[in-house]
Parts: structure tokens; sequence; C-alpha cells
């Protein structure tokens, strides 16, 4: 089982992302922004940090990195894609998942240990969790604000496309607040708290976040 | 632009025009310092050299006021402190040797001034100069920390300050993708108007990687890479751009620029990423980084480490603005850039790498075996200086040094006199007063806008006492940080004040498990040419000195940063120390918050004195400065920071917090908070339970140990020599701080006085 | 040689909390009579005449602008 | 009431690194011909009748820009 963790011009949770997938016994495999290349992984991840610096927006530039083009078409085939954070904010740049992401409403960067709820087990990225498990990881970011219109709102909530919610506390005025959300067939998920840190209690708040990380694998060799 | 405008003042010109009139004043240089610049050229200096040698030789590039004293840590650091020190003072930073192969490097600089005109960039670019400093070493950047002081917490600029800074830190520091894994928050009125933003960086490479920058080799390239050069950071240089040296603005001359730079984090990043793969690859000899007075100080350092002289072509350095003088290409400190010596069979490969990483790179010179620095612009030779005198022999002064005339009178004004609070009501009201006040409040509002999980290696962050930082995955060796100065003490006394802010970082260290390895400080003080001024400053740094010896550590590196101070009042003395600890493996740490185990029994180490001098007690309550600072014990320290080693290797303590500011009041909240649990507290009978709450005397730390520990623990303690008093229990069904005969406080009450106060302020 | 501005708002419906931070702030500074304020990019551009107006609007829609959450605009002027 | 416009740009000679992260991006999304790109803030501000042009060029100056490094116009649009 091979995972990918793609690496932009200042991308940073990379190496967190690749510690992940090993903790989950995956083969982290590093993807390069500029080449078209996806070397033959099961599934991706597009990690946190600040690509291209965010300057113009969070993601904008980012979406036309050269490996994106691949792995939007893989995404098309079914594989699992996981945005965490700068990744989830690049997806929704790429059209891979609806919305955006805005400054947070308190205007401050956040970095907190933050309560979330899994409300859709059944995605290629939580099968591991119980339904409505409450899972403690860190979030860390200053746009983190989930909007989109309210019909694509409504969509989502219909369709149970939301798949965390913040718990306790919006700590970016999210709309409904979402924490994360896939597309419709449930293999690309986008989220803004950062599970690859919440994998060891020794360096995060919990290992609440390993979840995802083994969830993929059922998924890759289920399908 | 018309061509008279670039007609360039070169070393030929200068020679023939010997009577030229030369704005060495408004640069900042002295008639004596001037003279000796014309004696050591034989010549007048050009424009370019004399903005080469301003820069250089100011108090911040030269230490001409503080080299005399700093010359006493040298002379105080034994061969045993020596024994893990692989770098020390005179490079771009200390580094340890802490086991396992590893090296570190670590080193807090200031970047005051900049902070209080633009508190966002000044802070952001303090953050990016630290490091490329700890980079040039040839290690990756691992973390970042960040002591601060402000002003009064309510003073309407310290609002325009405060926030601006938070954010610049963190928006540099979160971007480059280092942890902040701690700093320091203090609010006094001495630093209205003069804020102090001292930022550390900590790295790691591996022992065989360490790379000393300088320039030898004749032939070899030297290479400019990273952001282009503009006209920020010019400051006092500009006055160079106008030919009349009358600062008018509106003579349609360029306006005199403001020396702001602005910070650029993801060029910063990709900068990092560049110079480790060009470290890994083995084809540079030496990196420099840009800092403060740009190329000039980067050639004519590279050149005078170096065992040749160097060439320059300044035509080829990439330029962000138009018209550039040589001047000020020289003396731009724009940021996010690096300079190379590169063997000229690797300077195509070096391209390569940088152009992986879309990094400007240029060749701008060439080692050369002549012993002199010699620029050259538009064909023409503009500086041709040894670059041992700009670099290293600028002027030295033996500033005077007086004992300040008021010193005895605030020695006798002591806080004895001071109302206590007695009855239960006053004690309790007391410690919620406590809690809220600026300096012993959250600083959640602070930590929280910054990243302390990223590259998964943080251990211990706020709010412990520590930083804790995992650098090996395999063996779990780690290392301990800590940053501490109490102003108020220094000022009462600065010799003992600065061993207290030593004594205080090195407990620090130690609670966290770890065994204090080296220091390093950042000397912010007020003017130099105030003798009262210099008498601190000596009196800091031979407190210092002399307590590392005591200590065993050596000071491995460090800053200074003079003129901090709002007309005649100087800032309180801060001489922020930073000392580094290493810990074989991270798994045993040991955090602030109790509870771990129900039933942990709390034993306060150390012993109680009725301190209150220069105490934030005082402070607070009293607004009250004066009298002795508290007794400072380092032979106790030492054994205290060996106890605690002991009780985390062998698994006898489940959570340790040090006692400074506030008292046992003070730690006893923080770990309940931290820990989320509540405590039964018993204070020893015939004790004063104010002076048992308030005091700060130093070397104690509170402790928690699992009951089935208890006596083991206590044996080593009694053994060694070490006084305890089992003060408590851990008490997680109580959800209050219960302590017998004076209060029990609801952990939400406290909670609510102890977090509430920033956000108040500054939301 | 051009100097083309582009402009990008926020859209109407989108909450603006930076806009209602300075909202907010002015009438403790005491400036009166601001009844909403929004914050949004603006982009100053040099295009040499190759480049046409498709392609300006190109580049708003496609990076400087998410139409998702902003509208934007374009106009050349004179310089 | 009245619309006004304050555009907030970086001075000339401070450092943009968010309109140089746009035009180092162009090039590589196939967008050729633009020169230089400066990113700045923009302001929509609804103002009443008794708001004059010195408390507007007060509250660009002293709020909505930080005149180390920024300069500001302002202007009233027509609404
Ligand atoms: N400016 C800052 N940046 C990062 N961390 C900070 C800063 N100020 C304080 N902290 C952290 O907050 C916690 C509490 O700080 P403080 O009360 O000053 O600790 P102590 O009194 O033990 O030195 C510590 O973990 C400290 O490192
Ligand atoms: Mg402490």
């Amino acid at each position: 089982m091979k995972i990918g963790v793609i690496t932009f011009p200042g991308t940073l949770d990379d190496v967190d992302a690749a510690r992940a997938a090993r903790y989950a016994e995956a083969e982290a495999v590093p993807l390069w922004h500029a080449d078209h290349d996806l070397r033959g992984v099961d599934a991706v991840i597009v990690p946190g940090g600040f690509s291209y610096g965010d300057y113009l927006r969070c993601g904008a530039i980012a979406k036309f990195a050269p490996v994106m083009t691949e792995v939007i078409d893989a995404a098309k085939r079914g594989m699992p894609v996981l945005g965490i954070c700068n990744g989830f904010q690049i997806l929704c740049e790429a059209g891979l998942l609806p919305g955006a992401l805005l400054r947070n409403a308190g205007l401050h960067f956040v970095c907190r240990d933050q309560w979330l709820r899994v409300e859709n087990a059944g995605t290629a990225w939580t099968t591991r969790y119980e339904p409505d498990a409450e899972i403690l990881v860190p979030l860390k970011s200053g746009e983190g604000r989930y909007v989109a219109d309210q019909s694509t709102v409504d969509e989502l909530e219909a369709e149970g496309r939301v798949v965390f919610r913040y718990v306790g506390n919006n700590p970016n005025g999210s709309r409904n607040d979402i924490a994360g959300v896939t597309d419709a067939r449930g293999r690309v998920v986008g989220l803004m708290p950062h599970p690859e840190h919440a994998i060891d209690a020794l360096t995060g708040p919990t290992d609440d976040g390993l979840g995802m990380f083994l969830s993929v694998l059922d998924a890759v060799v289920k399908a | 632009m018309t061509t008279t405008e670039h007609l360039a003042d070169t070393v030929e010109h200068a020679a023939a025009t010997p009577d030229t009139a030369q704005p060495f004043r408004e640069l900042g240089l002295k008639d004596d310092e001037y003279a000796r610049i014309r004696e050591i050229l034989g010549r007048r200096p050009t424009d370019a050299e004399l903005a080469m040698y301003s820069v250089m030789w100011s108090e911040h590039c030269s230490y001409k006021s503080s080299k005399v004293h700093l010359k006493y840590f040298g002379e105080t650091t034994t061969d045993e402190m020596r024994e893990h020190m692989l770098a020390g003072i005179g490079e771009n930073a200390g580094v340890v040797d802490i086991g396992d192969g590893w090296a570190v490097t670590f080193k807090v600089e200031s970047h005051n001034h900049p902070s209080y005109v633009e508190p966002y960039q000044g802070a952001a670019t303090g953050v990016g100069g630290i490091v490329r400093d700890i980079l040039a070493m040839g290690a990756r950047p691992l973390a970042v920390m960040d002591p601060l002081r402000f002003g009064p917490a309510d003073a309407p600029d310290t609002r325009r300050v405060l926030p601006g800074i938070v954010a610049g830190v963190g928006g540099y520091g979160n971007c480059l993708g280092l942890p902040n894994i701690g700093g320091e928050v203090v609010f006094d009125a001495t630093y209205a108007g003069n804020p102090l933003v001292n930022a550390l960086c900590v790295g790691a490479m591996r022992v065989e990687d360490l790379h000393l920058a300088h320039a030898s080799g004749t032939g070899n390239k030297i290479i400019l890479f990273g952001a282009r050069t503009g006209l920020d950071g010019i400051g006092g240089v500009s006055v160079l751009a106008s030919e009349t040296f009358s600062g008018d603005e509106s003579a349609g001359k360029r306006k005199k620029l403001p020396s702001v730079q602005v910070g650029d984090p993801f060029t910063e990043k990709v900068l990092i990423e560049c110079c480790l793969e060009l470290f890994q690859s083995g084809i540079v000899v030496g990196i420099q980084d840009l800092g403060g007075a740009g190329l000039s100080c980067a050639t004519a350092e590279l050149a005078s480490a170096g065992d040749g002289g160097m060439h320059v072509d300044l035509d080829l350095v990439p330029l962000r603005a138009e018209g550039m003088t040589p001047a000020e290409v020289l003396s731009s400190e724009s940021q996010e850039r690096m300079c190379a010596v590169v063997e000229p069979s690797n300077v195509d490969a070096f391209m390569e790498v940088c152009a992986k990483w879309d990094v400007i790179a240029t060749v701008i010179g060439e080692v050369t075996d002549g012993e002199r620095l010699v620029i050259d612009w538009h064909g023409q030779t503009v500086v041709d200086v040894p670059p041992r005198t700009v670099a290293h022999e600028g002027p030295v002064y033996h500033r005077p040094i007086e004992r300040p005339a008021d010193q005895d009178a605030l020695i006798a004004n002591t806080p004895d006199a001071l109302a206590r609070p007695s009855t239960s009501d006053e004690l309790r009201e007391t410690i919620l007063k406590m809690i809220a006040s600026p300096n012993l409040c959250s600083r959640g509002w602070v930590t929280e806008q910054y990243d302390r999980y990223v590259r998964g290696n943080t251990v211990l962050a706020q709010p412990n006492d520590t930083g804790v930082l995992r650098i090996d995955e395999e063996t779990g060796r780690g290392i301990a940080l800590a940053t501490d100065c109490n102003g108020r003490y220094c000022k009462l006394d600065p010799y003992v004040g600065a061993k207290l802010a030593l004594a205080e970082a090195y407990r620090n260290v130690a609670v966290s498990g770890a065994a204090p390895l080296a220091v390093t400080n950042c000397l912010n003080f007020g003017s130099p040419e105030d003798p009262a001024v210099m008498w601190q400053f000596e009196q800091a740094v031979r407190g210092l000195a002399d307590g590392c010896v005591e200590l065993g550590l050596p000071v491995t590196g460090g800053n200074v940063s003079f003129y901090n101070q709002t007309g005649s009042t100087a800032i309180l003395p801060t001489p922020v120390v930073g000392v580094l600890g290493v810990i074989d493996d991270v798994r045993r740490r040991l955090p602030s918050g109790i509870g771990a185990e129900a039933g942990e029994t709390l034993l306060l180490l150390g012993e109680t004195r009725d301190e209150f001098g220069g105490s934030e007690w005082a402070h607070v309550v009293h607004g009250h400065l004066g009298g002795q600072p508290p007794a400072v014990d380092l032979a106790r320290e030492k054994l205290l920071g060996e106890v605690l080693a002991a009780g985390s290797r062998d698994g006898m303590l489940s959570a340790a917090h040090d006692l400074s500011e506030g008292g046992l009041a003070q730690a006893l909240v923080e770990s309940c908070l931290h820990g989320e649990t509540g405590a039964r507290v018993v204070l020893p009978s015939g004790a004063d339970p104010f002076v048992m709450l308030f005091s700060e005397s130093a070397g104690r730390v509170l402790v928690a140990v699992p009951r089935s520990e208890e006596l083991r623990f206590t044996d080593m303690c009694t053994v060694r020599g070490l006084p305890w008093t089992k003060i408590g229990v851990v008490d997680p069904d109580a959800a209050a701080l219960d302590i017998q005969d004076v209060a029990s406080i609801g952990l939400d009450e406290l909670r609510t006085a102890w977090s509430g106060t920033l956000p108040a302020l500054f939301d | 040689m051009a100097r083309v501005v582009v402009d990008v708002m926020p859209k109407q419906e989108i909450l603006d909390p930076q806009g209602q931070a300075v909202a907010n702030a002015l009438p403790r500074l005491g400036f009166d009579g601001v009844t909403s304020v929004r914050q949004g990019k603006r982009f100053e551009l040099e295009v040499d005449d190759s480049v046409d107006d498709a392609a300006l609007a190109k580049i708003a829609e496609t990076l400087l602008a998410n139409t998702v959450i902003e509208d934007w605009t374009v106009r050349r002027v004179e310089s």
C-alpha cells in the first residue's frame, strides 16, 4: 500500500503526513509538485502548509501545479485523496471539493486542540471510526472558515457529505460548524484540522487521528 | 535618470579629492572613528566604503561598547565547560554536541527598534534573521521562541504594538514551518516606547555536517542567492543617496526611505530547503547569511574569516529597484538572502539546486589571492579595503561606568512595610488578583497564534515551563529550551539578577527532566553612553558568567542590544538568558500539569524565605519596586536539577513545575489548570501562609509524585540534602484548589480569572 | 505597455470579518457616520501589448479571484 | 449617503511578496506578457453626509493604511 504525499514550495506538514502513513504501516511516497507523476501510489495526501506563501489566496496557485493535474484525474477514477488544512484549501480551489476557506472570523491564526465529531464514517478516510465518534486533534490555521452558498451547504448536509464538524466551539466561524467535507463518492476528503498531528500522544494531544490513515488502507484493499 | 547620478565615488576619485566633506556624523561615526578609517585606507573612504565602515562599526555590528565586557565570558570558560561545545562565541551561533551523533545550534537575537516602528514586519524579520543564522551553520532550523517585553498592558501604545508583534512572530514562524516552543510576555512601564522583541532559533545537524562560513581557496566563486536586493533597511546610509546630504525630501531626490524591511517567509522557507540540499550535496565551501548590514557584512566577514581576499562585481547583484548606488546595494538589508562560497567546478551543480527551488542565484565575485576586499561597479573600483578592518577591527570603547546614585535608595526602600493580606478572605482575593495580573495570567491569547505542532517533534510547549523537542525519532533523544529574565530583580541588583535569570532558565529546563548543557543570551540595556547603564551591563555580564562557571555551563553565543530607552529613561536591565538541555529519551519528559494519576502527592522542593523585593506581589498590589532580589544559590539549583533528572529517569515523578514570579500560589493554580484537576493543599504548620504562597524565593519546584514512589523519592531528597515539604495531594474529584485554612477556589473561577485578562485587553 | 487594475471584492452575501473589524473600530476611534466597510484586494498589473482583454479576464477569473466567494472587475488605466 | 473607495498599495520601494508570487505564477500558468504585479487592498465604505474629505483622509491614514509601508488614495464614487 503506497500513500503519496505531495510537496509544493511552502508545504510544511509533508513530513508529518508521511510519518502518519508510516504509523499506519503504509509506504509513504514523496510526490513533487513539478512532476506529472503519481509514482504508482494507491492514495494521495495533500498536506498542510503555505504553498507559494498563500499570498494570493490559500491554495490558489498550487492548484495549477503539474502534479495536481494527475491528482484530479486520479480522483475522478476514484483514488482516495485527503486534503489537510492547506491541502483542503487546494482541493477546494481545484474544484475537487465544493466551497472555499476564508480568513477566520476572529482574524487571528488559531492553534489549539479541537474536538471534532465524525459525521460520516463511510468515506475512504473514516471507516475506522464509530459513527458520531468525537476525536481531539490539533487545529492550526488562519484561514479555516468554511463557506459555500446556501444550496451547496444544503446539498452537503442532505447527502451526508459533511464528514467532520467542530464540537463545543466553532474556532473560525465556519458555516454549520463544518470542519471537513467529502466529494459525492466519499473518496476525496478535505478537513482543516490536522489528524497527522494526532497519531501519538507523545507529540500530539491524542492518537485519535491515526484512524484516518488506517481507514484508507481498507478502502484501497476493498477497491 | 541623468548620467551624473550614476557617477560613483571611486577609489581613484577619493584619492584625488582628499578634502571632500563626508557625512560621517550623520552615519553615526565619531570624528576619531572617521580619522581611523582615513588612516587605515591612507586616503578618504569612498561613499561605498564609508557606508560599509559606518554600518559595520555601529554598536549593533561591532559590539564596540560591550566587547571589553563580553571577553569575560571567554576568560571564565574552562576546558571542562567546553567539553560539549563544537563552536562558540564568534560564530553565527553556538553549537553543542548532544550525543547520538547530533549537534545542536541555538541563538537568540534582538529586533527591538524595528518592531517599535512597524510591529508586524519588525517582529517577522526578527524571526527571519535568526533563522538564517542557524541555517548558515549547516543546521536544519527546528523551532523558535520569542521572549517579549511590552509597556503597561493597558497602555494605548501597547494595544498597537503587542498584537502586531505577536502576529508578526506567528506570521513568519508559522509560514516557515517552525514550531514555536516557548517565550515570554512581560509588561513593565519602562518598556513603553521601547518594546523588546528577542527571537531564538534552534537547529540540529549531524556532527560531521557542521559548516563554518569562510571564504578560502583562490578562484572560488562567491554566489549571492535568495531574494533580490532592494532599497529596504538602508536607514542612515540613505543620506548618501542625496547629493546635498540635506535630507530634503522635496528636492526631487530619492526620498529618505523608511528603514523598514518587509519579510517574505515563503522565500525564506524555500531558501531553507535549498540551503539544506546544497549542504547535503557537499557543493558549498561555506554559506553566510545576510542580516544587518547586508552585503557589506557578508562579504567582509567571509573574506576576513578566509585566508585570501575577495573581488566582487556589484553590477551582477540582482536588484529590485532602479538607480541604486553602490553604497545602497552594499548596505541594503533586504531579507531572505544568503551568500555562498563555491568551488568553480561545483557552480553548475549549485545553480541546478537553486533552479529546482526557484531561487535566484548569481555569481557576484570570487576569492582572490590578495589580502583585500575589492568591489567594482560599472568597471571602476568603489571599495578597496582590508576586510578585517571592516569586520573585526572596529573601534573598542571602555565606556565610563558608575553605580547609579540612587541605587542605595532603591535597595533601602524594602517591601517590608507594605501591607500584607492576613485573613483568609484577603488571601483568597490576593490569589485571584495575582493570577489575573498581566504578568501572571494565561499567555494563551499569544501562544494560540503560534503553530507548536508542525514537524511533529514537539513534546512540550506552552503552557509548560520548557519547550522540549524530539531530535532523533529512533532513539528518542531530544532537547529542552527555556528563556528567562526578571528585569526588576536585575534593576535591584544586576549581578544577582543575571544569576537569577540563569537560575530560572536552568530550573525550567531541569523540571522537564532534561540535563542543562549550554547557555545563550540577549542582553537588552539602555544607552551605553550612560555610566549607570554601563554599570548594570558590566554587573549583569559578570553575574551571568560567574553563574555559568558555578553551574559548569558554557555561554555559546549571544547578542547585545543597547539604546533601549525612551528619552533619558532606560528600560529595566534585561539580560534574557536561554538554557539548552538534553534529554536522552523524550518519553520521560515531565509536564507541568498534575493529575496523571489520582492521589499523587504534591511536594515542594527547596526552601521558602520571606523574600518580596522585586516580587510580582509588590508590583501588582503596591506598585512597589525596591529592596533586594531573592537570594540565589546555584549549588542548590544544580542539586535540584540532578534530583529532578533522577526522578524523571527512574519514573519517580509524574509532573514538575518551577516556582518563579507569583510564587507557590501561582504554581499551584497553573499545575491544577494545566492538569485539569483539583488539589488539596495543607501549608506547613507554623508557616506564614502569605509568605508560603507569594514569596519568590529561588531554587524551588513543585512536583507531583505517584503515591507508590513517594518514599523512594523523599528518601533520595533527604540523602542528597535537598529540603522537601509535603504540601498536599492531587484530588481529581474536587474540581477546586483547596488550601486548608486559606481558601477553596473552584477550577472554573480560577480559569476565568487566569485566562480572561489578555483577551479583554487585546481582542 | 499598459497599466491594468483588477479589483476583487468578497461577494455581498459572504461575511467579511476584516471589513467588519474596521467598521467596528471606527466609532471607537471617534469616526462616526461610516455605515459599512468591505475589504477586498486591488491588483496593479503592467502588461505589454500582446495581452488582450480576453487574457486579462482569464487571469482575473482563474487566478486573481475565486468566483465561489469573490467578484472581480478589470480595467485598463492610462499610465 | 456616499460610496467611498480607499485604495491602499505597498509603497514602491517596499518588497511586495504577494504581488511577486502572482507575477511568478503567471508564466507557469501560460500567461505571458505581464511584466509586474503589485497587490494591495481595496476598501469600499458607505458613509453618510456628515463625513467630509478631511475625515476620510484621516480614516485612511490612521486606520486603513499603514503609512510606514503603504500609500493610500481616497475617492468618492457615485452610487
Ligand atoms: N511570547 C511567547 N511565545 C511563545 N510562548 C510563550 C510566550 N510567552 C510565554 N510563552 C509560554 O507560555 C508559558 C507560560 O509562560 P510564563 O508564565 O512566562 O512561564 P514561566 O513563568 O514558567 O517562565 C510558557 O510555556 C512559555 O514558554
Ligand atoms: Mg518558569
